[in-house]
């Protein structure tokens, strides 16, 4: 029992190398996919203090929406790659009027209420857009236009320690997107005016508004990059499995990474996705068999739960401040 | 009440009016009942008044953040610089050179002393420089503030968080300051020093102030005109020299009733404050 | 007025919408011809209502509350969540449920569960006609599966979770060695470890027990690891949808099936005609009708439509309640004549129940992917009823245990 | 009072430093059982610090506390409850979701001993149990003058009041020692007057040592019976309030050449 | 102008002490008993009874459970769909190795059980708080989840992987199983929901709740008056989860019959938590609202185009439904966000002062 906890998994890690890699980099691959949806509900939170239930149904909504344009478009002779940018334009379009909607119908009424009601809030918006989404595009599942996007396809196989390796295209597309949307998330709320004021409106609304920062533009700009960066994630998502309602369970997958980066971290969204990622496919694959398999469903958490309790505020989330 | 007398030592036309609002928390309880006030361009104005008379209701209605704590004002309007203001956003009123500092602190908890000196600059446009020479300045009215710049404000004493607090309203460049409380939890040369800068800015920068204060002595001591609350409403007012000189301010908010300023030891029993209204 | 009321549970809505509606509208067109071609079956209109469970079990039962007051003559809970507490209810509010090929796989024993019919195959048939097919991909009998590795992919809940038990026994009857992949629900779009897996021990074959998005990325992460199509094969509930997606890689993708894809039957012919054309259909498209799903729900409803045939047959009555219908189902005899008579000539294969056989175990066949649908490539495959058998009677046993006091058998048979 | 009356606590030496930050250096000072001891200081001074380590919410690096003679390595804040220190806040602390009566009647919790089983049928010993502490806490109310708000959620208090209620908190565990930070901040003449009132009466009636942190410099020098002057951590100077009214150490760190 | 307190003095502070100290309140209290263990059955139909009243209650009791943890104490929890799945998982366990005992006792009983688990996993909410204690009580959402699953001794090797629920019967009564009439089954569920209301509401009116309270507005002031948070947390975590259990077991037992692993899935958990949040965070009342809300409204609007003869497809009410409730909870946050139950509480501010405004 012993041997196979703590030494067989690593006996099969030095004999097949490449089996190694591969996992590594499954691991790395869905740690940025993690990321990326986590990243939504950190600009969210970071910039005013909301949880945001709907991220996860944000995500379908705009790959539905996009795929859903583009089927009109090329239903009318366009051809792909135009009718996909143009989608893309006109989703990025939709994106922001939803932002301007909850902006104006839920987050400005609700200013100052505690955390816990404005999270609730966006769960009234999650069902909103459960029904509006299924209303308009069906519950059919839909192929994400990945290639007409110019997202590449197929794979990169290496030879290497002994076997062979492969890297999926997309996935390395996935991941470069992601750390240069990571990265310029980053710098933008630490370096610049509006994002001090981000950070200013999650501290306290009331402050924020005593000071003069509007919080109806800033909502505005937060939930239509949240609403960008849930499109850039049904993209991705979306090319890995199909486009449905189905997705919205990935969002779960999350919360463990958000909470291990820290709630309020652009760059602990990415950290915590790889830990969480890659610690989730290793623990699957040399040790989940151990337990009979599908560990993965509460793994992440446990990894998460370890760090937590290490560091209540998450890898790099601001301190929790206790002071009297 | 006298009312024409203010008006006849009013120095200079309104900056801000309010004329008698009607406030209510919840859509039950009804706070201000019919509060009209004016601050005169330049002036310093202070409202006295006891625990809940509705000094820091008043100065949320004319910030607007009253709608944050679901109080809403239903009669009434407020005017500042000649327009109505009362459905502006908060944001806007800034804009148009309106701050408040609100009672209790309320520092970025986050943010570095700094950065929540900073975002006080929010609503300017004259570029960096400028805003790097008025945090100089503030830096220079709170020295304690510039040993502190880097740490996290919610780290920082009580009296340190009300610097900041007043040093970031400062920061926008304001034509009015709503203080609330500014002296609560501040050492008492500080005090002195914040009573300092307010005639200072009022003097050289012509910033308009509206004061909450318990403290009354300082209030009236830098005062041009003051108000008196009692539960919602205004029940006295006129110049500050001429409330220094009311006998029952004396007795009541200034503690020196008949023979002068007595000892804290000495007083006998716990009297029940007079009313002037209802 | 006389009807029949027959509610259709449906999800088309939720997660596992994708699935639900093809098979929601199946159900559907072929009740709405009958009614509208036919004016019903034996002359009497049936009252066709949808109930929207969105695949979750608690709006199931409250459509099944619901309908009860309306005298339903049948239900399909389409989810084996919903079926499993209708179990012991259905005898007491006297309505059968048709639980087509899901729900508890005993329930086939109709001494134990009189109202309960769950024909054409059970969830351990298919396992044992995916194996058969195997066998004879390697050019024999079930002997050749012997020094095998053969992988399975599930869905890690009581669905995936059944064959189980019967993978270990035939495991060492059979001499393969069997490779298990758990697949947690919160987790069906995120194989890529199981894949890995995959990779790592390199099956000979694989054998898919999924549901909705499982299928799909199942597939997609098959291609990615370039695991052989040909060797892939499921139970029978993937869709077009679930092999499209994988593009060009997916075909020779392979599925269990009892029933034809495409719609070149005169029974759909009617359908289009009647109610797709007539626009009293729920499709999004022309090419939906004949779909595998869509056809799933085509059989479906005609085993309701026979049953209740039947039913009027035995009885004479021409209005026939739950309890008549249960009749019609246990004499259920649908032959290759009656399916010409319907329309579904070549369809499918026969269907016979009886008193005591509420599953019939049929053969079922293997069709494959060809990029855009799925061809038929094998006979039909009968299962290895000697090893199912006993392991149905045992649990049909243990499930009257567990539930005792379970009422004993009070319905007659009738002679057939 | 009596200048020679035991010493209920002692700090020795105490130093307190959030990484660069040092918050208190090096202090020591004592307060005797039953006087008035004020400790004063600039802004960030560190006199909340002092008082956060003496209830046990902080651990200081360095030095000793004794309290009635015991000292503790590591006081936990509810050891610190349990044998007699209570303390009100800066920054108001009261439970905001709770109506004044119930924050004072937390007060009592560690009074009162009847479990869970009792509290879920509520009637019979827990209710005697309630009622019981109920009548010492209308005591405190009535002491207090608070009875019009007895039923009002004090989140909606002005702070004043909120101020005086979080005074009822800590009287309702019948502190041996009472910490007050700043209890008349936000207060105007009159109120501090009764303020002071309850203090002093307090003090007298119930013999309740009080440490009080004050930036009202009358009050200071009317109640105190001696003062602890902090400035950066560092105490400067420690006496009778007339002793250190007249440093000119104090009066250059702190009072300023008005006062 | 019935609405009024004048004239109703308390001579005695068990009087005020009481948790309805307001004549108008206890007359409408007896009313509502009245007419839910009377009129309710005696006219309610069978749908009405199994599968609005039934499920409203059941989910009322786990809201209550939540409430307890969530809104008393503070402590934000997404796990309690799991801890109900205990409760559930060890009735059905108890049930089939002890048949004789009642089944009653089993299902209170499994409270313990569900209270032991929730205990284990509020350890951590020592050290981590708010969103992040969420997601620590996700870890054990998930990991029980799969233990139902895995762990097949749990639903006695059934095949279905489903616990299913035996027929047994009360004084001859048959109250589960197929037989146990609508009626019987709601009146069983609403004896045990009105006891353990009451009991939980002695409970946060009396010290314990003080405490809980006290360590949700400000745990740190809390310590410095002597409460010791672990405990105090413990305990919420475990009378919450007792809660929960017993109305995870119900659920099975007088609702759905027989459960699958999925009946106690992370939607259950968010479902609850929302009902609680809508209802009124920290009142009792509210779980019943937010119960109602989440649970009876969609029936209601989804029974609403047959009950107006609109011809509307299913899955197009379903839709609409979804939009509909949606918008609701948003509406209702809005109109108050201390949600329903705080709303019930200002209407009758205004009887109070009624005909005046204010
Ligand atoms: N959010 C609120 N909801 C309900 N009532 C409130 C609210 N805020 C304040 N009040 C009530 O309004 C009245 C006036 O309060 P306000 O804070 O304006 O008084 P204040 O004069 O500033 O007192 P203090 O000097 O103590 O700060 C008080 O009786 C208070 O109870
Ligand atoms: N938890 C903490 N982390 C970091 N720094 C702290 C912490 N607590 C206090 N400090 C720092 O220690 C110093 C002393 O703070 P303290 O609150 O004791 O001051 P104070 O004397 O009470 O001042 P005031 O009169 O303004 O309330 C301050 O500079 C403060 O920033
Ligand atoms: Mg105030
Ligand atoms: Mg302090």
């Amino acid at each position: 029992m012993l041997y196979n906890i703590f030494i067989d998994p690593f006996v099969q890690m030095a004999q097949m190398p490449d089996l190694l890699v591969q996992t590594l980099w499954e691991g790395l691959v869905s740690g940025v996919l993690y990321a990326l949806i986590a990243l939504g509900f950190v600009l969210i939170f970071k910039a005013s203090g909301v949880f945001n239930f709907a991220q996860g149904i944000m995500v379908v909504f705009s790959a539905l929406t996009l795929v859903g344009f583009y089927e009109k478009f090329s239903a009318y002779g366009f051809s792909g790659h135009t009718a996909a940018f143009v989608a893309l334009i006109l989703t990025a379009g939709v994106m922001f009027v939803l932002a301007m909607l909850i902006e104006r119908v839920v987050l400005r009424p609700l200013v100052n209420q505690p955390d816990i009601i404005l999270f609730m809030a966006t769960f009234g918006i999650t069902y909103m857009l459960i029904g509006f989404g299924e209303m308009v595009f069906g519950g059919d599942p839909k192929q994400m236009i990945a290639s007409e996007l110019f997202l590449p396809s197929g794979s990169v196989d290496v030879e290497m320690l002994g076997g062979m390796v492969s890297f999926q295209k997309i996935d390395i597309a996935a991941a470069v997107i992601a750390s240069v949307m990571i990265a310029g998330l980053a710098l933008f709320f630490q370096k610049t005016r509006i994002g001090r004021a981000l950070r200013a409106v999650a501290d306290s609304h009331k402050a924020a508004l005593s000071v003069g920062i509007s919080l109806n533009q800033i909502w505005v700009i937060v939930w239509f990059a949240a609403g960008l960066v849930a499109l850039v994630t049904g993209i991705m998502w979306g090319a890995r499995s199909d486009v449905s309602f189905a997705l919205e369970i990935v969002a779960l997958k999350a919360l463990p990474v958000l909470v291990l980066g820290g709630l309020t971290s652009v760059p602990g969204a990415i950290v915590g996705g790889l830990i969480i990622g890659i610690g989730e496919k290793l623990g699957e694959f040399y040790w989940g068999p151990l337990l009979g398999g599908g560990i993965e469903s509460w793994f992440a958490y446990a990894i998460a739960l370890l760090f937590l309790l290490y560091r209540p505020q998450g890898l790099f989330g601001d301190k929790i401040i206790e002071r009297i | 009440m006298s009312e024409h007398a203010s008006k006849a030592v009013e120095p200079a036309r309104p900056m801000l009016t309010v004329n008698n609002i009607e406030v209510i928390y919840d859509h039950v309880i009804l706070v201000l009942k019919g509060v009209s006030l004016a601050v005169p361009q330049g002036g310093i104005v202070a409202i006295l008044g006891a625990n809940g008379a509705g000094k820091t209701t008043t100065l949320k209605a004319i910030s607007n953040l009253l709608h944050a704590e679901r109080g809403e004002v239903t009669k009434g309007s407020i005017e500042f610089n000649g327009d109505r203001v009362d459905r502006l956003s908060p944001n806007e009123l800034v804009r148009r050179g309106c701050i408040q500092v609100m009672e209790g602190r309320h520092c970025f908890g986050h943010l570095s002393i700094e950065e929540n000196l900073l975002t006080g600059a929010f609503t300017r446009r004259d570029g960096n420089r400028a805003i790097r020479a008025d945090l100089e300045m503030i830096y220079d009215y709170f020295p304690r503030l510039r040993q502190r710049r880097s740490s996290m404000a919610g780290y920082t004493s009580g009296g340190e968080q009300q610097m900041c607090a007043i040093g970031r309203a400062m920061m926008s460049r304001p034509k009015m300051i709503l203080l609330d409380e500014p002296s609560m939890g501040l050492a008492p040369q500080v005090v002195d020093e914040i009573f300092e800068i307010v005639k200072d800015l009022n003097s050289k920068q012509g910033v308009s102030f509206l004061v909450a204060e318990q403290n009354t002595n300082m209030a009236l001591k830098y005062a041009t005109y003051g108000y008196i609350m009692e539960t919602g409403r205004i029940v006295m007012d006129g110049d500050a020299a001429s409330l220094r000189d009311n006998e029952d301010v004396k007795e009541f908010y200034l503690g020196i009733g008949g023979e002068g300023r007595k000892s804290f030891r000495e007083v006998k029993s716990y009297k029940r404050r007079k009313r002037w209204l209802a | 007025e006389d009807s029949i009321y027959v509610p259709l549970f449906t999800y088309r809505t939720g997660p596992f919408a994708g699935s639900g509606t093809p098979i929601a509208n199946g159900m559907h067109d072929y009740l709405t011809l009958l009614n509208e071609r036919d004016g019903g079956i034996g002359g009497v209109k049936l009252i066709v209502e949808e109930c929207e469970t969105g695949y979750d079990t608690k709006k199931g039962l409250e459509c099944y509350e619901s309908v009860k007051p309306k005298k339903p003559v049948i239900v399909n809970p389409w989810s084996t969540g919903i079926t499993l507490p209708l179990i012991p209810k259905a005898a007491v509010d006297k309505i059968p449920v048709l639980s087509m090929a899901y729900g508890l796989s005993a329930s086939a024993k109709g001494d134990t569960f009189p109202w309960i019919f769950n024909p054409p195959a059970t969830y351990w048939d298919g396992f044992t006609q995916i194996l058969q097919y195997i066998a004879t991909q390697e050019g024999g009998g079930v002997e050749k599966l012997k020094g095998k590795k053969i992988g399975y992919i599930y869905l890690d809940a009581s669905f995936g979770r059944e064959p189980l038990p019967l993978i270990e026994q035939l495991s060492k009857e059979l001499g393969f060695e069997a490779k298990l992949y758990p697949v947690a629900a919160a987790d069906m779009q995120n194989q890529s470890s199981q894949w890995l897996s995959v990779r790592r021990d390199k099956p000979d074959y694989m054998i898919l027990y999924g549901w909705g998005a499982l299928n799909a990325t199942a597939v997609k992460e098959a291609v990615k690891t370039n695991y052989p199509m040909e060797k892939f094969i499921s139970i029978w509930w993937p869709s077009e949808d679930d092999a499209k997606g994988a593009g060009d890689g997916a075909k020779g993708f392979k599925t269990l099936n009892w029933h034809a894809v495409g719609a070149d039957f005169p029974l759909l012919a009617d359908i289009q005609k009647h109610v797709v054309d007539a626009g009293k259909s729920q499709v999004s498209g022309k090419d939906k009708v004949g779909q595998v799903l869509y056809n799933r729900g085509i059989y479906n409803s005609m085993l309701i439509a026979e049953a209740i045939r039947k039913a009027q047959e035995i009885t004479g009555n021409k209005v026939v309640t739950g309890e008549d219908v249960r009749r019609g189902l246990e004499g259920l005899n649908i032959d290759e004549a009656r399916l010409k008579e319907i329309g579904l000539e070549g369809f499918t294969s026969a269907v016979k129940l009886s008193c005591a056989d509420h599953n019939g175990h049929f053969s079922t066949f293997v069709q494959s992917w060809n990029g855009t649908t799925y061809e038929k490539v094998s006979d039909y495959i009968a299962p290895l009823s000697d090893k199912v058998g006993p392991l149905l009677d045992a649990d049909a046993k243990a499930y009257a245990e567990k539930n005792a006091p379970w009422p004993a058998r009070s319905e007659a048979c009738d002679a057939s | 009072m009596n200048a020679a009356s035991e010493t209920l606590l002692s700090v020795d030496g105490v130093s307190l430093s959030f990484g660069g930050v040092k918050a208190i250096t090096d202090v020591s000072f004592d307060i005797r059982k039953g006087e008035i001891r004020a400790i004063i200081g600039p802004n960030g001074a560190g006199k909340t610090s002092m008082l956060n380590v003496v209830n046990g919410f902080y651990h200081p690096q360095h030095g000793r506390i004794t309290y009635k003679g015991k000292t503790r390595p590591r006081m936990r804040p509810y050891q610190a409850a349990s044998q007699g220190i209570a303390r009100t806040f800066q920054n108001v602390a009261l439970f905001r979701g709770m109506t004044t009566l119930d924050n004072i009647m937390v007060g009592r919790t560690l009074k009162m001993h009847r479990g869970l089983f009792w509290q879920m049928l509520r009637y019979g010993p827990a209710m005697r149990e309630e009622i019981e502490h109920r009548r010492v806490v209308e005591d405190i109310i009535d002491f207090l003058q608070i009875e019009s708000i007895r039923k009002t959620p004090v989140g909606k208090l002005p702070y004043g009041l909120q101020k005086r209620v979080e005074l009822g908190r800590a009287l309702a565990m019948e502190p041996e020692l009472l910490l007050l930070d700043e209890p008349m901040a936000g207060m105007n003449i009159e109120e501090k007057e009764d303020m002071c009132r309850y203090i002093l009466d307090l003090n007298k009636h119930f013999g309740t040592t009080i440490a009080l942190i004050e930036h009202d410099m009358g009050v200071v020098m009317d109640l105190s019976d001696r003062v602890v002057v902090l400035e950066y951590g560092h105490k400067i100077a420690d006496g009778t309030p007339e002793v250190v009214k007249a440093d000119p150490k104090v009066i250059e760190a702190y009072l300023g050449v008005g006062h | 102008m019935f609405y009024r307190e004048t004239g109703q003095f308390k001579q005695s502070y068990a009087a005020d002490q009481a948790v309805f100290p307001i004549l108008q309140d206890r007359i409408g209290l007896a009313i509502i008993l009245l007419v839910a263990f009377v009129v309710v059955p005696l006219f309610g139909n069978e749908f009405l009874l199994a599968s609005v009243m039934v499920p409203f209650l059941i989910l009322s009791l786990g809201a209550i459970g939540i409430n307890i943890l969530v809104g008393y104490t503070g402590l934000l929890s997404l796990g309690s769909a799991a801890f109900m799945g205990v409760g559930a998982y060890s009735a059905y366990k108890l049930s089939t190795i002890f048949p004789g005992v009642n089944i009653l006792v089993w299902i209170l009983c499994s409270g313990f059980f569900a209270a032991g688990v929730g205990v284990l996993f509020g350890l951590p909410s020592l050290r981590i708080k708010g969103f992040y204690l969420a997601v620590a009580t996700l870890a054990a959402q998930f990991f029980l989840q799969w233990c139902f699953v895995r762990i097949s001794w749990l639903y006695n090797d059934n095949p279905s992987g489903a616990i299913e629920v035996p027929a047994r019967t009360l004084f001859g009564i048959a109250i589960t199983g197929p037989s146990a009439t609508p009626v019987t089954r709601y009146l069983v569920v609403l004896a045990i929901v009105v006891v353990m209301t009451l009991l939980a509401s002695n409970i946060v009116h009396g010290r314990i709740g003080r405490t809980w309270m006290a360590v949700r507005d400000m745990d740190i002031a809390a310590q410095l008056m002597g409460i010791r948070l672990l405990p105090a947390k413990l305990l919420a975590f475990a009378v919450s989860s007792f809660y929960c259990g017993v109305s995870g077991a119900l659920m099975v037992f007088l609702w759905l019959g027989a459960a699958e692993p999925s009946a106690f899935d992370i939607k259950l958990s968010f479902l609850l938590l929302f009902m609680v949040i809508i209802g009124g965070l920290g009142s009792m009342i509210g779980s019943f609202f937010g119960a109602a809300l989440i649970h009876i409204l969609p029936i209601v609007i989804r029974m609403l185009p047959e009950a107006l003869g609109l011809p509307i497809a299913a899955a197009t009410v379903e839709h609409l439904t979804y939009l509909i409730v949606g918008g609701l909870i948003i509406f209702f946050l809005i109109v108050e966000p201390h949600g329903l139950a705080r709303l019930w509480q200002i209407a009758k501010q205004k009887l109070r002062v009624w005909p005046f405004p204010y």
